[in-house]
């Protein structure tokens, strides 16, 4: 089993628009019995802005955040926002791979960074450090309404040589994670399809079009509600549902839960807890518990990457 | 003249003719260029290159000795690659008791038609004794 | 000692960034060096001649010729040396042109470098001994590996050539890929039509010995004198009594067995002819599917066979043929679409391989010819077909051209159509590569008479919706992307080497290259020849090609086993290793040591034990010389002596 | 159609800083059109971005650098993954973005000055502080009231703070910003001196 000592790097979305996420997170970990270890003082990891400007700023206000998790003495971090997951470990990898860059990095720098640090999305840390037989444990109650449509986005697993997590044509985490906590969950070809990401500010009417296919295909999948992993999807497929109804001609009122909200109501906190009250779209009887049916195990869908492995 | 004083080292190679001098072959007819130090020797097999030849060849002026033979389990001669293995790792465990840097010995793997894989062995193994320096400093002195 | 050194132009090859003419001037004042010359094409006639001449007029004893890679032309130079009195080892080549000019870009450099590639060569060529060599006979047997249409025409033409020929083939029945073929292109003739004959006249051949579900275990020995161990895998029916009738195939309860034949299209049964043609035409069961291996309880075959054939206690068996030559045609196998996630390539049923649908459009096929979606059973209407499929795909490991797919995705297409009238077809294609006689004439009717919808660019990806798979590609001649909601999609997946092909390669000593197909001597001029005397290459084995050129290379490869066999005897290399008995100790140390056991001990009169060589055996290596404490075996051509002259001519001066 | 010619519009030297800034050699594309096929923004380009590879092999630095596609990728990484000659697309386009930034080139304005409002936060408080993002953004591009109608949902479910949350170590970050300006403002005048002297 993997390491579970790692540092929690919320990133700020997640102190703002995503403070649910982090909620339900904090609350899962706590049942999980994971300590959660925020490093002292973190600042913005630069996401897309600081890349889509420079390469240089973008690796040193990230790799800032990893000299912090550098001095806690733990081996990585995980990080919620896939944003933030891609930017810090973006900035790991190109200083691994050039000494040119790392070195011109670390100019930029207080403090070098040594390269030492193993950045993993949170979704990545509960699936592989915690695993999907602990994350069954704790539950208590079974969310008997629920079919879920897990949505990954772009970049939780891609580009594959960067993010080496899961499958990059076919991720199987959050569905295999889903299911171990009782929840049923739909299969569906979009599940990293883009949603327009950061454009929903300057650029809505692509976020509109964009956003407005992954919604139809989940619920043409027959799904009810949507997981993600993401705070920007959440934005962008619940706040923004509207908007998208608005120009699409659409209906769509289809709410759109953070995996780890699920998680957290299958281990009996409440949806206010768990912040899911924030949500726009409300989930209505979607959230309603009821006692552990016992039924058949499904085994864990297997990826790509973990077939390669086995074999 | 054996090597261009100034520009060049004195780097022998020995090559087993069925796999690295068939891929050193490969690289000339890929036009794939690389430095001009290395001189090449071909053998029938890696497993026929005698440890003192290397040492020979550092002793008597040679600034580095780079061999190759067939991939493990490709050997033309079945298992003559693995008997080369053994007995040039010992050899470069033993360079640095006679005071040779043991990076002035390399061996390797290369097949016939990996040209571009030769290409950067004696790109990369040239690039390492440069980073070295001539072995023997009296001859370089006295020309 | 007139040692006589000839420099090489090779045309503008080496006298472009070599000074020949300052080679030729610095080797004349080598101690030794009678003559030395610069020449546009030594190994033409009159530069062979001139060597011919210089030996005669100058009296040299040895010759060097500074050109290209001793791996082209030290045979032809051998020859002209021996052609002119002198023993065919007074001769060496210095490497100039692979090794110097094509490799370096500075002139001064390279004219330096060839100069000491000559010094080493006069170096060794000094030391030089003649050597002879012996006759041994040839074993005039033949063994093919591979029942391909590629193996089977190399085994006939060597059986009609009149060797006996050991066919081994992996599966149970001959015909590889082609007997899985509806049509073939650009003939449009019936692939089984044409081959069936071709698998009877193997099975009736009086010369051929067929092996069929067997492999090579184990070869030994040298070209002329092979001992080929072969496995016969346990059938569990014995073949000697099952005469085909297939009753046991129609009573066998277990119907879910994978018929690799058909690749996994439909089921078959644990006990199965794979195919009505098939030959030999037995029955054999597949363990992991039948009841009485897997659950201890059946028995019905065993029953109902008319002849008593089953038999569930059989093994594997093995058996020792001896040959003089093998010819290795063990075609291909094909990418696993699970490599290619962005099309969903095996999680979705609508998406199929090409050889999976050739396999629905044929006629004894699982579905009789009917063009049918595997997943609801209907006829589709819209079919897509993705070419190169993992082909010149650096990032999944296949950078190639797989060769015959553009081909057969025309061929499909109008098939296609002739299946289901009112079907559209679409391609996708980068280039559409067809340079064979008929060939772009074929492609072109499969647009113009068939309308099949060509679409220049790659897919991106490929996925459900309803009923329908919708695929997305660009057309970059529109410059957008495309979209299509399709019925069907085949992919035209890579040609890979065959399964297990480096581990054939390993027994055999052949080369294989990065993509495991084996290498041949020469790409142009000794396509079917590998660098291991008597082993010779045919089909896909090499590379991928399509049926004519499988054929061509079946009977080339059989044409060069026919002019070895013509000889009654061949010349061994003398280069082989040799004991001086005066100095050997008997440790033995290189008895253990030589991969071939080709040293034995012997006694002398005086109970002096020593170690002497097999000279049919040794192949050559010279791991017994560097392993001999006392420098006692030298492997002549390459002995101690010979080797430390260049390395002393490198590093002394 | 506009006819390009060749001979005298190819330059040389921008196919030249594309490779060594992006790490990826251009040449490797061979025009299969995977990426755009792929690209969720191709209905969004005024280049597909498989034309913008084939733009830089042709040496067309305007065109290219000009071009909006460049600004509305997203970096969903969709081409880099299914990229057949591994060629890391999406870098490639963050590398032209970044080279049009410095050259002042900013087709898609907007999404130019959200990107720079928030580096601007993110420089004043270490972190991100999204209404005054938001509020920065409003101001430069006088679009007052895009997403008012998601106002009141944001506002009462309180996804976003009204302070900004400011970090102790926000001086550090702000040495960040300064030594990478002085970094790049040496580096042109070292070109510049360089152009002037060659
Ligand atoms: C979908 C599809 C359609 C095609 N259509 C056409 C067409 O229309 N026209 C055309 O010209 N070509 C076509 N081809 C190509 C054609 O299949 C090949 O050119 C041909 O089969 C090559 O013959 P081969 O004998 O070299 O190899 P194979 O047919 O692969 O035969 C090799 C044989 O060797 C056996 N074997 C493998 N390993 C071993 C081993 N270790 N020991 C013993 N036996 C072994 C195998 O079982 C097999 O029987 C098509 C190919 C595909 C995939
Ligand atoms: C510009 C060019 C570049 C090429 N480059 C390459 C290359 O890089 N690699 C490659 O593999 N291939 C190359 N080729 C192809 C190559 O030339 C042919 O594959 C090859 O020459 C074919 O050999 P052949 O013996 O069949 O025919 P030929 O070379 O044409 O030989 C036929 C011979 O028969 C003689 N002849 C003709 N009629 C009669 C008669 N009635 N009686 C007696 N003799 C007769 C002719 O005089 C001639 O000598 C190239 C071709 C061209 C045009
Ligand atoms: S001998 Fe070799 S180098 Fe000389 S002309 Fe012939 S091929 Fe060329
Ligand atoms: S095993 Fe028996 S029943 Fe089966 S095909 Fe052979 S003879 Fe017929
Ligand atoms: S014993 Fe096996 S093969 Fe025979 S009928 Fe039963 S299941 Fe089929
Ligand atoms: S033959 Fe055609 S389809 Fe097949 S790999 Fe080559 S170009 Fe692609
Ligand atoms: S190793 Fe040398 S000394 Fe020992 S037996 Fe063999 S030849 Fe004789
Ligand atoms: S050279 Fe020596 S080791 Fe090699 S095969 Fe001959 S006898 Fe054996
Ligand atoms: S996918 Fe790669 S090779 Fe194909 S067009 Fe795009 S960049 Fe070029
Ligand atoms: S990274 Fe950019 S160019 Fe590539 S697919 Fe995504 S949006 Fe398109």
């Amino acid at each position: 089993m993997a390491d579970k000592d790692y540092a929690y790097y919320p990133g700020c979305s997640l102190e703002g628009t995503g403070s649910a996420y982090d909620a339900s997170i904090r609350l899962v970990m706590q049942a999980l019995g994971v300590e959660v270890k925020e490093p002292h003082d973190w600042s913005c990891c630069g996401s897309t802005p600081a890349h889509a400007v420079d390469h240089l700023l973008a690796g040193a206000l990230a790799a800032r955040n990893l000299v912090l998790v550098q001095k806690m003495g733990l081996k990585g971090v995980s990080a919620p926002c896939p944003s933030c997951f891609s930017a810090l470990k973006t900035a790991h990898y190109r200083m691994a791979k050039s000494k040119a860059f790392k070195d011109e990095v670390n100019e930029l720098l207080d403090v070098p960074y040594e390269g030492t640090v193993d950045v993993r999305s949170t979704l990545q840390f509960i699936y592989e450090n915690i695993g999907v037989e602990e994350v069954a444990r704790p539950v208590k109650l079974a969310l008997p309404n629920m079919k879920v449509a897990p949505y990954y986005g772009c970049i939780l697993n891609r580009p594959p040589e960067i993010a080496q997590f899961d499958d990059p044509e076919n991720p199987v985490s959050m569905d295999n994670l889903i299911s171990a906590v009782g929840v049923e969950v739909v299969d569906y070809a979009f599940k990293m399809e883009c949603c327009g990401a950061a454009f929903g500010v300057p650029r809505k009417d692509m976020v509109n079009k964009l956003t407005h296919k992954v919604l139809s295909m989940a619920i043409e999948a027959g799904a009810n509600c949507i997981a993600v992993a993401c705070p920007l999807c959440q934005q962008n497929l619940d706040l923004r549902q509207a908007q998208v109804n608005a120009a699409m001609g659409s209906s769509f009122n289809i709410p759109v839960l953070y995996f780890s909200q699920i998680m957290g109501l299958t281990y009996g906190f409440t949806p206010k807890e768990l912040g899911i009250d924030k949500g726009v779209v409300d989930p209505g009887n979607l959230i309603e518990t009821g006692p552990i049916v016992p039924k058949e195990v499904e085994k864990p869908k297997k990826t790509k990457a973990a077939a390669k492995e086995a074999s | 003249m054996p090597e261009l004083a100034g520009k060049e080292l004195r780097i022998v190679g020995f090559l087993c003719n069925w796999c690295s001098y068939g891929g050193a072959d490969t690289a000339g007819v890929g036009r794939f260029k690389q430095p001009t130090d290395l001189r090449i020797i071909r053998v029938p097999c890696s497993g026929r290159i005698d440890p003192l030849f290397v040492v020979k060849a550092l002793i008597n002026g040679a600034d580095g000795v780079l061999v190759s033979g067939c991939h493990p389990r490709d050997c033309h001669y079945s298992d003559g690659n693995y008997y080369a293995r053994r007995r040039l790792e010992m050899l470069k465990q033993f360079l640095p008791f006679m005071g040779i840097d043991g990076k002035r010995f390399h061996y390797t793997w290369v097949s016939a038609s990996e040209g571009q894989r030769w290409q950067k062995v004696v790109t990369d193994f040239t690039r390492q004794v440069h980073g070295i320096g001539p072995l023997h400093e009296k001859k370089e002195a006295a020309k | 000692m007139k040692v006589g050194v000839f420099i090489c132009h090779c045309g503008n090859n080496i006298a472009g960034t070599v000074d020949v003419a300052r080679v030729a001037e610095e080797t004349r004042k080598i101690p030794g060096v009678a003559y030395a010359i610069n020449y546009m094409y030594t190994c033409s006639e009159p530069g062979q001649d001139q060597i011919k001449d210089a030996i005669k007029k100058y009296d040299l004893d040895r010759i060097v010729v500074a050109a290209c890679s001793p791996r082209m032309h030290e045979l032809t130079f051998r020859r002209t040396v021996e052609k002119a009195g002198l023993n065919r080892y007074y001769f060496e080549m210095a490497n100039i042109r692979e090794h110097c000019s094509w490799i370096g870009e500075d002139r001064e450099l390279n004219t330096n470098k060839a100069m000491e590639a000559v010094r080493a060569a006069v170096a060794k060529v000094m030391q030089d001994k003649p050597l002879y060599s012996s006759s041994f006979a040839v074993n005039k047997r033949v063994l093919v590996i591979g029942g391909g249409v590629a193996g089977m025409q190399a085994a006939l033409d060597c059986a009609d050539g009149g060797h006996e020929v050991v066919l081994v083939e992996k599966s149970p029945s001959v015909g590889g890929m082609m007997a899985r073929l509806d049509k073939t292109f650009p003939t449009i003739d019936c692939s089984i039509c044409i081959l069936g004959p071709k698998m009877v006249d193997v099975a009736q051949h009086d010369l051929i010995k067929l092996y069929a579900y067997s492999e090579v275990e184990e070869v030994k020995g040298y070209v002329g004198n092979y001992q080929i161990k072969i496995r016969k895998k346990a059938t569990y029916v014995d073949w000697t009594k099952c005469t085909g009738c297939g009753e046991c195939m129609e009573k066998c309860p277990s119907k879910d067995a994978y018929d690799s034949f058909n690749f996994g299209v439909a089921p078959t049964k644990a006990i199965n002819i794979p195919f009505p043609q098939a030959i030999p035409k037995k029955a054999k069961i597949d363990p992991t599917y039948c009841r009485q291996f897997t659950k201890g309880k059946c028995g019905v075959c065993a029953k109902i066979c008319p002849t008593k054939a089953i038999n569930y206690e059989m093994e594997d068996e093995i058996v020792t043929e001896e040959v003089g030559a093998i010819v290795v045609a063990s075609g291909y196998g094909l990418l696993d679409i699970e490599k290619m996630g962005e099309y969903g390539g095996g999680r979705y049923p609508d998406v199929i391989t090409a050889i999976q649908y050739e396999r629905l459009l044929n006629a004894s096929g699982p579905t009789s010819g009917h063009i049918v979606r595997p997943s609801d059973h209907e006829e589709p209407k819209t079919v897509v077909f993705v070419s190169c499929c993992g082909s010149r795909d650096k990032s999944i490991g296949v950078p190639y051209c797989s060769n015959f797919c553009c081909m057969y995705i025309a061929k499909q297409a109008i098939l296609t159509k002739d299946h289901m009238p009112d079907s559209q077809s679409y391609v996708f294609y980068m280039d559409i590569r067809s340079p064979g006689k008929g060939y772009d004439e074929f492609t072109r009717r499969a647009q113009e008479e068939y309308g099949t919808k060509y679409i220049r660019g790659r897919v991106s990806r490929i996925f459900p919706k309803g009923k329908k798979m919708v695929v997305r590609g660009a057309d970059t001649l529109l410059g957008t992307t495309v979209e299509i909601e399709a019925d069907l999609v085949v992919l035209a997946n890579a040609v890979t080497a065959a399964p297990g092909a480096p581990q054939l390669a390993e027994k055999l000593h052949i080369s294989y290259d990065t993509n495991a197909f084996y290498v041949e001597s020469h790409p142009k001029l000794r396509p079917v020849e590998t660098n291991t005397s008597g082993v010779f290459l045919a089909g896909c084995a090499q590379g991928p090609k399509d049926i004519p050129a499988s054929v061509g290379q079946g009977s080339a490869a059989a044409a060069k086993v026919l002019s070895m066999l013509s000889k009654d005897f061949l010349e061994n290399d003398p280069a082989i290793a040799q004991v001086n008995q005066n100095a050997c100790v008997g440790c033995l140390k290189c008895v253990k040591t030589c991969p071939f056991q080709a040293i034995v001990e012997e006694e002398l009169r005086g109970g002096k034990v020593v170690a002497k060589v097999i000279q049919t055996v040794c192949a050559g290596c010279g791991v017994c010389t560097s392993t001999c404490p006392c420098g006692a075996i030298q492997l002549q051509h390459f002995t101690d002596n010979q080797l430390l002259a260049e390395v002393n001519a490198l590093c002394l001066s | 159609m506009r006819v390009i010619n060749l001979s005298t519009t190819s330059d040389a030297s921008f196919i030249e800083q594309v490779k060594k800034e992006s790490g990826q050699d251009p040449a490797e594309c061979y025009q299969c059109g995977n990426c755009t096929a792929g690209c969720p923004y191709t209905e969004f380009f005024d280049y597909p971005v498989s034309m913008i590879m084939r733009l830089i092999q042709a040496g067309q630095k305007d065109t290219v650098l000009n071009s909006k596609a460049i600004w509305l990728c997203a970096t969903c990484e969709t081409c880099t993954t299914r990229c057949p000659c591994e060629v890391d697309v999406a870098h490639v386009m963050d590398t032209l973005r970044n080279i049009a930034y410095r050259e002042g080139r900013y087709t898609e304005k907007d999404i130019k000055t959200f990107y720079e409002a928030f580096l601007t936060s993110l420089k004043n408080n270490g972190r991100i502080y999204e209404l005054g993002i938001l509020m920065g953004y409003k101001a430069k591009t006088l679009h007052l009231l895009a997403d008012a109608d998601l106002g009141p949902n944001v506002l009462v479910k309180r996804l976003i703070h009204f302070q900004p949350n400011k970090i102790e170590g926000r001086d550090e970050v702000q040495r960040i910003f300064k030594r990478f300006a002085e970094k790049r403002d040496n580096e042109k005048r070292d070109n510049q001196k360089r152009d002037h002297h060659g």
